[in-house]
């Protein structure tokens, strides 16, 4: 078993335990903490992937930005850190066999499916999701110049990058804060619905 | 286990199941966030594995960006909403939020 | 500027001043509005007197024109132009439309509505005269339709919904007949390049090249009743008297000014020169037609008592001598030639001289009518009386302006009539003289409504303290009308050297087109 | 250039009354209402305008040395001149007015004669006109087609100038009376007695001074333009103006019902008149394709064109040139590159007829023939001087001008027409004449019954005679109008005769000069105080003479139209009767009326001056009769076969109409007929009136049916009231039924069928599409319904929804396609 492998392993099983305590934890906090592991070893499989870049974002912002915000989430609304809004039994259960059915299905479906041969790198030693350092092919198609593709194979350039997504992304996550702190704001209710 | 397309495909699934039982399952709003959270992730593994063992190239990480921005919008959004839900009903749970019952 | 810009120009002008009202202005602040209006329909006016300039008299052809593809698919061409024949009546609309703009400061209500569906009227009917396209003439002619239906259906007076879609009815149904006899060209034309090309169809019928003889007959019918209704010639002239009475003052004029040419031009523009042999076929169904039409509305004008309705029934009066001239036609059947072209020519002359004076006269009458209706609420003809008294200015004006309707010499609707009736002796002597009568009938309706309303020793209707005098818009208004009728009047050679040429080549080219089918019809017969 | 300076005077003489219009029309609106400045540019305008007209008149008669006088010598010889001296001897029998200055002009062209003849010569060639002495040109154009062109033309002959001269100076003197008699308008608070409001007090207003003036400013201009006219279309233009400016007049008095009443029956009935003239242009239009007069001439000189005149060809009897077989008239000038190129080449025989009697008909209408005489009486209703200028002396005198302007066209048919309407019209108008009991009615009759003697004269081919007749009675007419005027003005505003008498005391001026003008028209004369061989006589004397004169010459050529003799003899004692009758209640005799006499005053002096200046012209403008130059000025240009008859056509059945000589031949014993006519109606006049030996009043009771019927104007208002103004509105309100009940039912019908049409279609929707769509719709709302409970509206419950759908389908599609 060679190190990536090992690493691989470790950080899969890894994932995937935390994934399934998150499911089965009953508090809330517990939850954020599973999943504050799950989604950092996800990350690591990224690392592993060649994804190095992915993978710092995952951590930036997953792990950094979005897990607090969960944080702060459990913290604004929770009763008590250690609150529990249980699931009846029933519910559990059908939802466990489905939950089984359904990773059936995926599992037969990444089984049945003949994906593509994978690619060992590029004959110019240009960096493709496969091989080398992924941040400046990123950083470039994220201005709209694809080194992989466009200049692969001594195609012309089509300019095929992703810099109008990326635009878009960017006022869309300013829209988006603007909008969620709109909704977040305080507001005087005379009195709460339905108590 | 070797670290190959089908290996990252299938931690991809277990994510992305979990996360679906997730929201299924939990009657916080919060806990629904997570799974999703869970969700995304799941595919964002599956767009690396794609990106790294397939001649996708560059596309799937770049895919895999977007989806953690967004999924970063959305929590921020959801988290918004959560808020609010909990300002109005001084709650959490999900299963109060039955308006549109048919 | 470009020439060939300023059509679209002159088109669009008021579009855009349309959106910018809508978007730019206030909705309260009426005033800087209608100034906004106004300035606008002067430009295009202007616009309109630019393209005089620049026009080449003496020549038949059309000129300036601009073609750009629209709709590829079907042939159909974004395609204008103006000649001879189109040239007076765009500067008649550019005219009364700022005129009318000038009548439209009594509409109060909804005003910012009123100018903005005012203004696209104007677009409207810029883009009838404009047009050699037939499917965008059709468009225009449509597009025309709308603002009129709402314009009179909310300004309008008491039974406004009633005359709103009457008008509305009666001129869709003319469309209606008006879109079959375009389908017909449309799949008869030999270049599929040029089906909706006004200029090339005629070119191809005067070449005996468009429809058969008996499919010319049939079209000729529905182009004929399409524009008829808008004429509007007897017995399809209802609309016209209440729509007049309804509609407001400004629109009124429009009505009377610009609208009722339409028919006129259709005619003059698609229907004779695309249907020779039809139009021939029909010529004294229409020379009788327009006879009834002058004696019948005069008849009833006689008998109004609603100073509007009055003035509307003229209309119909003066728009027979338009159908007339147009129609006077003679031909010898046993071979074709043409009996008195001349008097053909100056009957089309005449008529479309009739059109332009009508244009003037008919606007002023109405805006005359407006101007008494904004001061005492009523058009009681019996309940008038004594205004030259009370409003010596007025009343000079208004004197003026229906002499001009009357025919009276040195007036512009002298000329117009006298030449069609004199053009018509040459088609029927029987006709002519009923048309003749038609000199007195006027005399008499006008004068009798002038005495009932102007003269006598004291106003009988109610409201008396509010006949004020005009105010300087209402009277420069009058003014440039009366103007505008005398300098016709005199030289009437101004209109004349416009139209001249185009009429005469249209009235050729029709000619030999109905030679061509003729001989097509020998033809057949010799077959049999 | 002659034809040029004529053309230039005569413009300005035309269009200067136009300038003073719009100056005083704009000028009186915003200027002060009482200034006289409107009046003086009037006259100023027309003044000058007399001025002009008049030297025209001087040039022309140099231009062509005086050659329609030598005509009178020598018969139709143009050649000779040595009749100058004759010619100058008759000059110096005219007294006073224009013709003083004629003599000067005569003698300043006797003394270059040579010259001026070699001149004359010379422009006859250049200035291409039918004969020496007519020019004609176009102005502009007003429209062309093809070969058909439509114009402002001049033609300018002896009658254009003699008219000229004419209406440019009886127009300047009523100027004058006018600025007198309309002073009292000068006020910006006028009281107009004759009119009520419905309270019962009197109209006030603004005096309208200016406005009055601006009117006559654009008459005279509408009635110069129509003399000058050279085509008989614009004669038609002007004609209508005139008309216009004779309803404005006539109901200048607008707060009066019966003014605008009368002004509106004027125009109405002038159309009914122009309808008739339209039909004749029409049919000259189609079959000549010109208007002109005259031939037209391009920039070289050369004749393009021919006009009227020259188209219709006449052989040497005078008759109309026919086409043998089929009995049409040939159209067309001898040079074929003359002609119009859309003109037919033949018209029907009748057809010429019909023309001839349509524009025959306008002038009936404009010169108040029967049967549309009715409206001139009426016509009254504006003031004074307006009756004075426009419906006696020149307006009215239009439609003779026109018949005598277009007497070529003429053939005998319509001139035998003309003849009658004139013989009916004269002896109607008279009879009522004698009742009438307004001083201005009775003058409007006789102004028809004159007006009748001139279409006589000129129906019975006494061309010359009819428009010498025509100038006469303007002259004289006028006067009397005026003088009517100045008896109303120092009556304060009184007409009824049985309210006056006795005036003269008061009024000696007035009462003299109408005297002058009564013995004019009742034709007095005495005969032998000079010579033997002529007679002392008024103007009115000479050219009723004419007339006369030439209707027996006429009758005894064709002895069955004896009535056209007898009736204007008749009609002569009549006129001199009611004339005078008029003079006798007026002025002679006791004071009727004490209120009235007191109050009454000779009017000021710029009333009595043109008073004063038009009788002597209406004594003696006709001096010399018909040798004497008045009448050879006037029929200088005479149309080329009337100077000798027309010969009836041997075999059929036409008239002969008599030339100079045949009338002549007879007018020793006319003028002693009309003399004694004349001179007995004076007579019974005397008795009646102007003593007390005859019981009026008994006369009257005892003819009390005949009275009646003239005093009902024969009853013509009552006959055209219920034949058309009736059945016109009757049938106006006819034409309106038909609108609102067949027209709009026929569209209100549809829209009820089409209504009830969508009744049942709404049933069927109903019922049938809308019973489907329901059945449809709660179905669906049933398994809605059944549905409904899964909506729990639970989050979660909808994620395992989702589960379950993706896993099913999966299940389907591992199932449906395995591998």
């Amino acid at each position: 078993m060679s190190g990536e492998n090992f690493l691989f392993s470790v950080f899969a099983i890894l994932t995937c335990v935390s994934a399934l305590a998150v499911v089965l934890s009953q508090t809330v906090v517990r939850m954020a903490f599973w999943l504050v592991i799950s989604l950092g070893s996800t990350a690591a499989l990224f690392f592993l992937a060649n994804a190095d870049f992915v993978g710092a974002a995952q951590l930036l912002i997953y792990v950094g930005g979005t897990l607090v915000l969960l944080v702060f989430g459990v913290m604004l609304t929770a009763s008590g850190p250690y609150m529990k809004i249980g699931t009846s039994a029933g519910e559990t259960v059908v939802a466990g066999l489905l939950g089984l059915l359904f990773l059936f299905v995926v599992f037969a479906c990444i089984g049945g499916v003949e994906w593509r041969k994978p690619v060992t790198g590029s004959a110019d030693n240009i960096a493709t999701g496969a091989v080398g350092n992924t941040l400046r092919p990123l950083g470039l198609s994220f201005l709209g110049v694809r080194p992989d593709a466009d200049l692969a194979n001594g195609k012309p350039p089509e300019a095929s990058g992703y810099l109008l997504p990326f635009e878009i992304v960017s006022v869309h996550l300013l829209v988006v804060l603007i909008g969620a702190s709109y909704l977040a704001r305080a507001k005087r209710r005379a009195a709460p619905v339905g108590q | 286990m070797a670290a190959g397309l089908n290996a990252y495909l299938l931690v991809g699934a277990v994510l992305f199941v979990c996360g679906v039982i997730c929201m299924a399952t939990k009657r916080n709003g919060i806990g629904v966030l997570m799974g999703v959270e869970l969700v995304l992730n799941g595919a964002n593994v599956n767009f690396v594995a794609f990106s790294r063992y397939t001649d996708l190239g560059l596309d799937g990480q770049i895919f895999s960006l977007f989806v953690i921005v967004l999924a970063a919008a959305e929590a921020a959004v959801a988290l918004a909403i959560a808020l609010n839900f909990y300002n109005n009903h001084l709650t959490i749970d999900v299963d109060r939020a039955n308006k549109l019952k048919g | 500027m470009n020439p060939e810009f300023l059509l679209s120009a002159i088109i669009f002008v008021p579009t855009i001043g349309a959106l910018l009202l809508a978007l730019l202005f206030d909705s309260k602040n009426s005033e800087a509005m209608r100034l906004f209006a106004m300035a606008t329909t002067l430009v295009t006016f202007g616009l309109t007197l630019m393209l005089w300039g620049d026009f080449q008299e003496g020549t038949s052809g059309i000129q300036f024109e601009v073609a750009k593809q629209w709709i590829p698919t079907w042939n159909v061409y974004y395609r204008l132009g103006v000649d001879g024949i189109s040239l007076p009546l765009v500067l008649l609309t550019g005219l009364v439309s700022a005129l009318a703009m000038g009548a439209s400061w009594s509409i109060t209500k909804h005003v910012k509505g009123y100018l903005v569906l005012f203004l696209m009227l104007e677009s409207g009917m810029m883009g009838v005269f404009l047009s050699l396209d037939f499917f965008l003439f059709y468009v225009f002619w449509e597009v025309m339709l709308l603002p009129m239906y709402f314009l009179i259906g909310v300004w309008g007076g008491p039974r406004k919904e009633y005359a709103a879609i009457k008008f509305f009815l009666y001129t869709l149904a003319g469309s209606v007949l008006m879109l079959v006899a375009m389908l017909m060209f449309y799949f008869n034309a030999p270049d599929p390049g040029g089906r909706f090309n006004l200029i090339y169809l005629a070119d191809a019928a005067s070449k005996g090249g468009l429809l058969s003889p008996s499919l010319q007959i049939t079209a000729f019918v529905m182009l004929f009743i399409g524009f008829a209704i808008k004429l509007p010639a007897f017995p399809v002239h209802t609309w016209l008297p209440d729509a007049h009475v309804e509609a407001p003052t400004p629109i009124s004029m429009i009505l009377a000014g610009v609208l009722l040419k339409m028919g006129g031009y259709g005619i003059i523009r698609i229907a004779f020169p695309l249907c020779p042999y039809g139009a021939q076929y029909w010529a004294w169904t229409m020379v009788a037609i327009g006879v009834i039409s002058i004696i019948y509305g005069a008849f009833a004008a006689l008998a109004q008592t609603d100073f509007k309705r009055l003035v509307a029934y003229s209309s119909v009066s003066h728009m027979g001598y338009v159908l007339l001239g147009l129609a006077v036609w003679k031909v010898n059947e046993a071979n074709g030639q043409s009996i008195g072209m001349d008097y053909w020519q100056m009957g089309l002359n005449g008529a479309m001289f009739q059109m332009i004076a009508h244009g003037i006269s008919s606007a002023g009458m109405f805006f005359m009518v407006g101007v008494i209706y904004d001061r005492v609420h009523h058009r009681d003809l019996n309940r008038f009386g004594g205004l030259m008294g009370k409003m010596p200015l007025y009343s000079g004006l208004s004197a003026g302006l229906f002499f001009a309707g009357l025919g009276l010499p040195g007036l512009c609707g002298f000329i117009g009539e006298v030449f069609v009736v004199l053009s018509t002796w040459n088609f029927s002597w029987v006709l002519a003289i009923v048309a003749a009568s038609g000199v007195i009938l006027t005399a008499g309706y006008i004068l009798w409504a002038m005495q009932r309303v102007y003269l006598g020793a004291e106003y009988r209707g109610p409201h008396p303290e509010d006949l004020t005098p005009m105010s300087m818009r209402e009277t420069s208004i009058a003014v440039t009308l009366l103007a505008l009728a005398i300098v016709f009047g005199i030289f009437p050679a101004i209109l004349f050297n416009i139209m001249e040429p185009s009429i005469t080549s249209m009235s050729k080219a029709a000619e030999s087109g109905y030679q061509q089918s003729a001989a097509q019809v020998t033809q057949l017969q010799a077959q049999r | 250039m002659v034809g040029e300076t004529l053309r230039n005077l005569l413009m300005i003489a035309w269009l200067l009354p136009l300038v003073g219009f719009a100056v005083e029309i704009f000028g009186g609106f915003w200027g002060s209402r009482q200034s006289r400045a409107a009046a003086w540019i009037a006259v100023g305008c027309i003044a000058t305008g007399f001025v002009c007209s008049f030297s025209a008149l001087m040039i022309w008669g140099n231009a062509n040395h005086w050659s329609v006088m030598h005509k009178a010598e020598h018969g139709a010889s143009h050649e000779s001149h040595d009749g100058h001296q004759g010619e100058k001897g008759h000059e110096e029998h005219a007294p006073a007015g224009h013709e003083a200055p004629a003599e000067k002009h005569g003698s300043v062209s006797s003394e270059s004669q040579y010259k001026l003849t070699a001149l004359a010569a010379e422009e006859a060639n250049t200035a291409h006109a039918a004969g020496p002495t007519v020019y004609s040109g176009t102005l502009y154009y007003l429209a062309r087609f093809g070969s058909l062109d439509l114009s402002l033309d001049y033609y300018i002959d002896s009658l254009t100038l003699v008219m000229f001269t004419m209406v440019t100076f009886i127009a300047t003197c009523i100027h004058l009376f006018a600025m007198g008699y309309m002073s009292e308008e000068l006020t910006e608070e006028y009281v107009d007695h004759h009119a009520h409001l419905s309270n019962g007090h009197h109209v006030h207003r603004p005096g309208r001074f200016y406005r009055f003036f601006a009117f006559l400013s654009l008459f005279c201009f509408s009635m110069l333009g129509l003399v000058l006219a050279g085509n008989i279309f614009q004669v038609f233009i002007f004609w209508e103006l005139v008309g216009i400016c004779s309803f404005l007049l006539i109901g200048f008095y607008t707060e009066r019902k019966s003014a605008s009443n009368a002004a509106n029956k004027a125009f109405i009935m002038n159309r009914v008149g122009d309808f008739g003239f339209l039909i004749g242009l029409m049919v000259l239009w189609t079959f000549f394709g010109t208007f002109r007069f005259g031939e037209t001439v391009n920039d070289k000189g050369e004749v393009v064109q021919a006009g009227l005149f020259q188209l219709l060809q006449r052989d040497d009897t005078g008759n109309v040139i026919r086409d043998v077989e089929t009995g049409e008239v040939s159209v067309g000038a001898a040079d074929a590159a003359m002609n119009p190129g859309n003109a037919r080449k033949t018209i029907p025989y009748f057809l010429l007829v019909v023309a001839g009697l349509g524009v025959f008909a306008g002038c009936v209408g404009k010169s108040a023939q029967f049967p549309l005489q009715t409206w001139l009486p009426d016509a009254m209703e504006g003031p004074t001087p307006v009756s004075a200028l426009v419906h006696s002396a020149t307006m009215v005198a239009a439609g003779v001008y026109l018949v005598g302007r277009f007497y070529p066209m003429f053939v005998q048919e319509v001139l035998l027409t003309i003849a009658y309407v004139g013989c009916i019209t004269l002896f109607m108008a008279a009879t009522i004449a004698i009742v009438a009991t307004d001083i201005k009615k009775v003058l409007a009759y006789s102004t028809i019954s004159q007006l009748g003697y001139m279409m006589l004269g000129l129906g019975v081919f006494g061309w010359g005679a009819g428009l010498f007749h025509l100038v006469t009675h303007a002259f004289f007419k006028s006067l009397m109008f005026l003088c009517s005027g100045s008896v109303i003005y120092g009556c304060h505003h009184e007409q009824e005769m049985p309210k006056m008498g006795g005036l003269w005391r008061k009024m000696p001026i007035t009462a003299f000069t109408m005297l002058v003008g009564v013995i004019a028209i009742s034709g007095l004369a005495i005969p032998g105080l000079i010579s033997l061989s002529s007679v002392f006589a008024f103007s009115g004397f000479f050219s009723k003479d004419a007339v006369v004169a030439t209707s027996l010459a006429f009758v005894k050529a064709n002895p069955s139209h004896f009535l056209l003799f007898l009736m204007p003899l008749l009609t002569a004692g009549i006129t001199a009767f009611y004339m005078f009758r008029l003079w006798f209640y007026t002025f002679a005799g006791k004071p009727r009326d004490m209120h009235v006499y007191d109050h009454c005053h000779e009017s000021p002096l710029i009333m009595t001056v043109p008073l004063l200046v038009l009788s002597v012209l209406a004594a003696f403008c006709a001096v010399g009769g018909e040798q004497g130059p008045l009448f050879l000025l006037i029929t200088g240009d005479q149309p080329s076969h009337v100077s000798h008859g027309v010969a009836a056509v041997a075999g059929a059945s036409t008239l002969t109409l008599p030339g100079h000589d045949a009338v002549h031949a007879v007018h020793a014993e006319a003028g002693t007929y009309a003399l004694i006519a004349a001179a007995s109606g004076t007579l019974i006049a005397w008795l009646l009136y102007g003593t007390t030996m005859v019981n009026v009043a008994e006369m009257k009771r005892q003819l009390s049916g005949l009275h009646g019927f003239l005093v009902n104007k024969w009853h013509f208002d009552e006959l055209y009231d219920a034949l058309f103004m009736k059945p016109a509105h009757i049938i106006g309100k006819f034409c309106t039924w038909i609108d609102r009940t067949i027209f709009d039912g026929i569209i209100h019908g549809s829209a009820k069928v089409m209504i009830a049409v969508s009744k049942w279609d709404r049933l069927f929707d109903e019922s049938v599409v809308d019973g489907f769509v329901n059945l449809l719709g709660s179905s669906t709302f049933a398994v809605g319904r059944s549905l409904r409970v899964v909506q729990t509206g639970r989050l979660r419950q909808y994620v395992m929804f989702i589960v379950v759908g993706v896993v099913a389908l999966f299940a389907i599609l591992f199932t449906t396609f395995p591998g």
